[in-house]
């Protein structure tokens, strides 16, 4: 645990004095090799959490009884399969790969996140309430931004550009921007105490 | 051939979706099992794409040697998925999490903090030889932002006055938020009305399967609740 | 909430079932998009600008454009980008493309084909614009592409093409090599990570292509002149569509989600109305 | 060649003086004399649902939202819903609360799973943690109809969503609310802080959400880091303030930032 700790704090710190030293310039390609071999590895850490997806559902279907519904990881696991033997065989350009993702992940991906505005829809008759202040405000600049950007309102009432536009450009502009610059300095503080191995977690 | 197959396959997984909407059922569950394991290969077999690319297919060509050491690294990823391997997974996401915040801290510091102060400053928000309107956004600009920054300062108690500018920061990140929201909503209704475009009704000599294959759901589904074999919710 | 033999009707109204709700929202939306209409509206200045700036690249110029689009959001997405080449093209400037999301790479290739048809003509690969493919490692990953991109890309472009023997990519090896930089983001957030790595760094002018919901948390780089311009979403692709008088595909849709947006009105208000008239008889906890 | 490169000074003094700042703190918290933080009000409201499913006998769900953390900007929030977590299944396991947590993270499933197995061991109740049902790990595709089908068929008195959050917030804190659950919900996924605002009975803004973290915890990283980070913010505070009234009186402040 020790030395990956160390590799982590050694880089950090490496990364972001050579910003500021003119001097560590010579040490510049190094790093940058070094963010070349972070890239790739962050290609090879994607099947990681793919291969605990896989084994989750290989165990749902193991293990029947616990789980009512373990029969559709069977459908997971063969679309799974297919998908991934085509584009090892046929490569990313083959013909069977890019019609699963034309026709069966392209529209599964627009279908499942427009499902998102029924859900909104049926929230905004059922919790969305102007139960106290700051409810009420968010939900009223909410509602002049909506208005806004939909032409049914803005071709009759110009107006709601206008009043949209000050609510981004005023109080938005400020709210995130003070947002934002906590934020930021909230991942200053991360990196420290990764830096200071607080944070085992981050390797667990 | 295989395109108009490809369309009508299309809308298809888009109905079974769809009907996720009226009641959690055996037709959305399927769909939403295949959806996933179509993305999750894909997402992968281009990742690994990635990988042997720019880091196997290099480390063996000539002058690219040192590229062995990101293969190596690659393969211990997966020494994760053994708990008595578990170790070795340490050494390649050290490399990832030192390398995503040396690279991170040095510019946010720049963009997310210095260049906003920047904003707050002249000649972007000035307040001197300005109309009165615009004076008055920029105090708003101003005294909002360093009231929602004071909204997160946690290590000091609001009692006092200071209390006020407290809430008034709460109030300007609200409004700030409803922004959000509001664009938000107008996103939520885009993605429907291009997936409609885009899969359901394109082009029209799709439309009798689409439609038939709604109905034929529809059917399967009210057979199904009225037998029992499956349930709303 | 206790359990009464009688309900109020704002009572049977909040209890009112959820599909029929969704039902409404179906149909109108099937309506719209089935018989478009339009209403003229006024341009939004979000538009305008970013109009501007890309009209204010100077001919020849070398830009770079990262496409990180994805099929959900492509439908808003894909109007304002494929004009946004086709405007690019128009001038003669040489496009460097590259993704860096992995579902973003098969719409790269229709985003050229259909620029390529709106212009009328070819366009030469290699010489007028380039395809990188996918560059993984999000944050790592772009930083270090956007400083030495041989080295990240080992040297060959999508198809495996040196990138050496390529005249675009003559002089060509890092950000601060695009004067003017687009990036097409589809609602990861990741706007401001291309701020510090992209603008922050190399001083490129940078226009974005991003999700309605984006929009607020980049209007302070708006402000602070960080980015150039942003084709918010649906608006600003139907906006790009009006100025660039090529009506098409986003303009149908704004009227669809127009009436999904009244509809939601109503929807909240009524929700309101009753939620509002049970509390007022004390019936709810 | 200068020392620094220009216009990067002004930046490196302040992450100096951040990192300067926590180091104190903390050096002075491992002495014991741990910074003070301000107890937010959503505390009273995590004792307050949990109140609440005693009172009614019913459990309590815990949502860690999504994401996976080999990404660093996935991590903040994810981090921070382990000391929510920790303090939520202590208090439960104290007043005899029963907990649920399904859980959509790959990776963070093993820590979240000794976290709770500790904090019910801290309680002094280890047989009442059930490893088949306090936490389990659900898969991704199978979340969302997990938590709507669930909750309905379980009716939990009280919904806790933190940690990094997409699309499902909406779908996830209106099952809880239509299942009759009092919600607390925070998230630092900014086009989701609306939605958990407006969906939630309670909420917890960004930060608030990993100042929550530190306080219940008492970790001393944590709490120190917090607090040079307010060094920071008051930083930024008194430049603004300063350069508004030096660019007033007629001086170029953008020469400040080009040193």
């Amino acid at each position: 645990m020790t030395i990956p700790l160390f590799i982590v704090s050694v880089l950090t710190v490496w990364m972001t004095v050579e910003y500021f030293f003119p001097f560590l310039a010579p040490l510049e390609p190094a790093s940058h090799t070094v963010q070349t071999f972070a890239t790739i590895l962050a290609s090879a850490a994607w099947g990681l959490g793919t291969a605990v997806l896989c084994i989750a559902h290989v165990r749902r279907i193991y293990t029947q009884s616990k789980d009512p519904f373990w029969g559709y990881s069977v459908f997971f696991l063969a679309t799974f399969f297919i998908m991934f033997l085509s584009g090892l065989i046929q490569g990313t350009q083959g013909s069977i790969f890019l019609w699963l993702y034309n026709y069966i992940q392209a529209p599964g991906d627009q279908a499942l996140y427009s499902t998102t505005a029924f859900y909104v829809t049926t929230a905004g008759y059922r919790v969305f309430r102007f139960r106290n202040l700051d409810a009420t405000v968010l939900l009223i600049s909410g509602m002049f931004v909506m208005w806004s950007v939909l032409p049914l309102f803005t071709g009759p009432f110009p107006v709601l550009v206008t009043i949209a536009k000050w609510i981004n450009n005023v109080p938005s502009v400020a709210a995130y921007r003070g947002f934002v610059m906590g934020v930021a300095l909230g991942i200053i503080g991360l990196a420290l105490r990764v830096i200071l191995h607080k944070h085992r977690e981050v390797l667990a | 051939m295989a395109v108009t197959i490809g369309m009508i396959v299309a809308s298809w997984i888009c109905i079974m979706l769809y009907t996720m909407l009226y009641g959690d059922n055996f037709v959305s569950r399927t769909a939403e099992h295949i959806f996933m394991g179509v993305i999750a290969a894909y997402e992968l077999v281009i990742n690994l794409e990635f990988f042997y690319n720019k880091g196997v297919a290099r480390a063996f060509s000539p002058g690219g040697a040192i590229y062995i050491i990101p293969v190596i690294l690659g393969i211990m990823i997966y020494a994760r998925l053994n708990a008595k391997t578990r170790w070795l997974y340490r050494y390649p996401m050290a490399v990832i999490v030192g390398a995503v915040f040396g690279v991170t801290i040095r510019t946010t510091v720049f963009s997310q903090i210095l260049d906003q102060i920047k904003g707050n400053l002249p000649p972007i928000a000035p307040l001197v030889g300005v109309p009165a309107g615009q004076l008055i956004n920029n105090l708003i600009i101003i005294f909002g932002s360093l009231a929602a920054v004071v909204f997160f300062i946690f290590s000091q108690e609001f009692k006092g006055p200071e209390r006020y500018v407290h809430r008034f920061g709460r109030l300007v990140l609200l409004c700030g938020f409803g922004a959000t929201y509001g664009n938000t909503l107008s996103y939520r209704y885009e993605l429907m009305a291009g997936t409609f475009i885009s899969n359901l009704f394109q082009p029209p000599e799709i439309l009798p399967y689409t439609f038939g294959f709604a109905i034929a759901i529809a059917i399967i589904l009210v057979i199904g609740f009225k037998t029992g074999l499956a349930h709303w919710e | 909430m206790t359990e009464r033999s009688e309900k109020s009707f704002a009572e049977k109204a909040l209890d009112l079932d959820h599909r029929i709700l969704a039902s409404i929202v179906f149909i109108i939306l099937s309506i719209m998009v089935l018989v478009p209409i339009s209403i003229p509206f006024p341009v939004s200045s979000y538009g305008q600008q970013y109009y501007d700036f890309v009209d204010s690249i100077p001919p020849g110029e070398t830009v770079g454009f990262m496409i990180g689009d994805s099929p959900a959001t492509r439908p808003q997405l894909e109007p304002s980008s494929v004009l946004t080449l086709k405007m690019l093209w128009d001038k003669d400037c040489k496009v460097v493309i590259w993704s860096d999301w992995a579902v973003a790479i098969p719409i790269v290739d229709d985003y050229i084909a259909l620029a390529e048809k709106k212009l009328g003509r070819t366009m030469e690969y290699g010489v007028d614009y380039v395809n990188l493919g996918y560059v993984a490692g999000e944050e790592t990953g772009q930083a270090a592409f956007l400083k030495n991109i041989r080295e990240v890309v080992a040297g060959v472009d999508k198809y495996g093409k040196n990138l050496d023997d390529l005249p675009i990519m003559q002089g060509v090896n890092s950000g601060s090599d695009f004067k003017y930089g687009f990036f097409n983001v589809a609602c990861e957030c990741t706007e401001p990570m291309y701020v510090r790595q992209w603008q922050m760094p190399y001083g490129t002018k940078l226009g974005s292509i991003n999700c309605a919901m984006d929009l607020p948390s980049i209007t302070l780089y708006l402000a602070t002149g960080q980015l150039a311009g942003t084709a918010n979403g649906l608006l600003g692709s139907a906006e790009m569509e009006y100025l660039t008088g090529q009506l098409g595909l986003a303009f149908g849709q704004t009227m669809a989600v127009s009436f999904g947006g009244l509809y939601f009105t109503i929807l909240v208000v009524l929700g309101n109305i009753f939620f509002f008239m049970t509390r007022g008889k004390g019936r709810r906890d | 060649m200068s020392v620094i490169v220009a216009g990067r000074s002004l930046g490196l003094a302040i992450l100096v003086i951040v990192i300067g700042v926590i180091l104190y703190y903390l050096r002075r918290a491992e002495a014991g004399r741990l910074v003070k933080i301000r107890r937010l009000p959503q505390i009273d409201v995590i004792d307050e649902i949990i109140a609440r499913c005693v009172e009614m006998n019913k459990e309590l769900w815990f949502l860690s939202g999504q994401g996976t953390m080999t990404y660093a900007t996935q991590l903040p929030g994810i981090l921070s819903t382990f000391g929510i977590l920790a303090y939520v299944t202590q208090k439960c396991a104290e007043f005899g609360c029963k907990i649920h947590h399904p859980t959509a993270l790959p990776i963070a499933y093993n820590i979240q799973y000794e976290i709770m197995r500790e904090a019910y061991e801290m309680a002094g109740k280890p047989e009442e943690f059930d490893p088949l049902d306090t936490i389990i790990y659900v898969p991704v595709a199978a979340t969302r109809p997990y938590v709507t089908n669930e909750s309905w068929r379980r009716k939990p008195a009280g919904g806790i969503l933190t940690g990094f959050w997409y699309h499902y917030t909406i779908i996830h804190a209106e099952a809880l609310q239509r299942a009759g659950a009092m919600t607390l919900g925070g998230t630092d996924t900014v086009h989701n802080i609306p939605f958990m605002v407006a969906a939630n009975n309670y909420s917890m803004i960004g930060e608030e959400m990993y100042a929550m973290s530190a306080y219940l915890s008492k970790d001393p990283a944590l709490t120190s880091s917090l607090a040079g980070q307010d060094i920071g913010k008051y930083i930024i505070i008194v430049l603004t303030i300063i350069g508004m009234i030096a660019a007033a009186a007629g001086v170029d402040v953008l020469k400040w930032f080009a040193v």
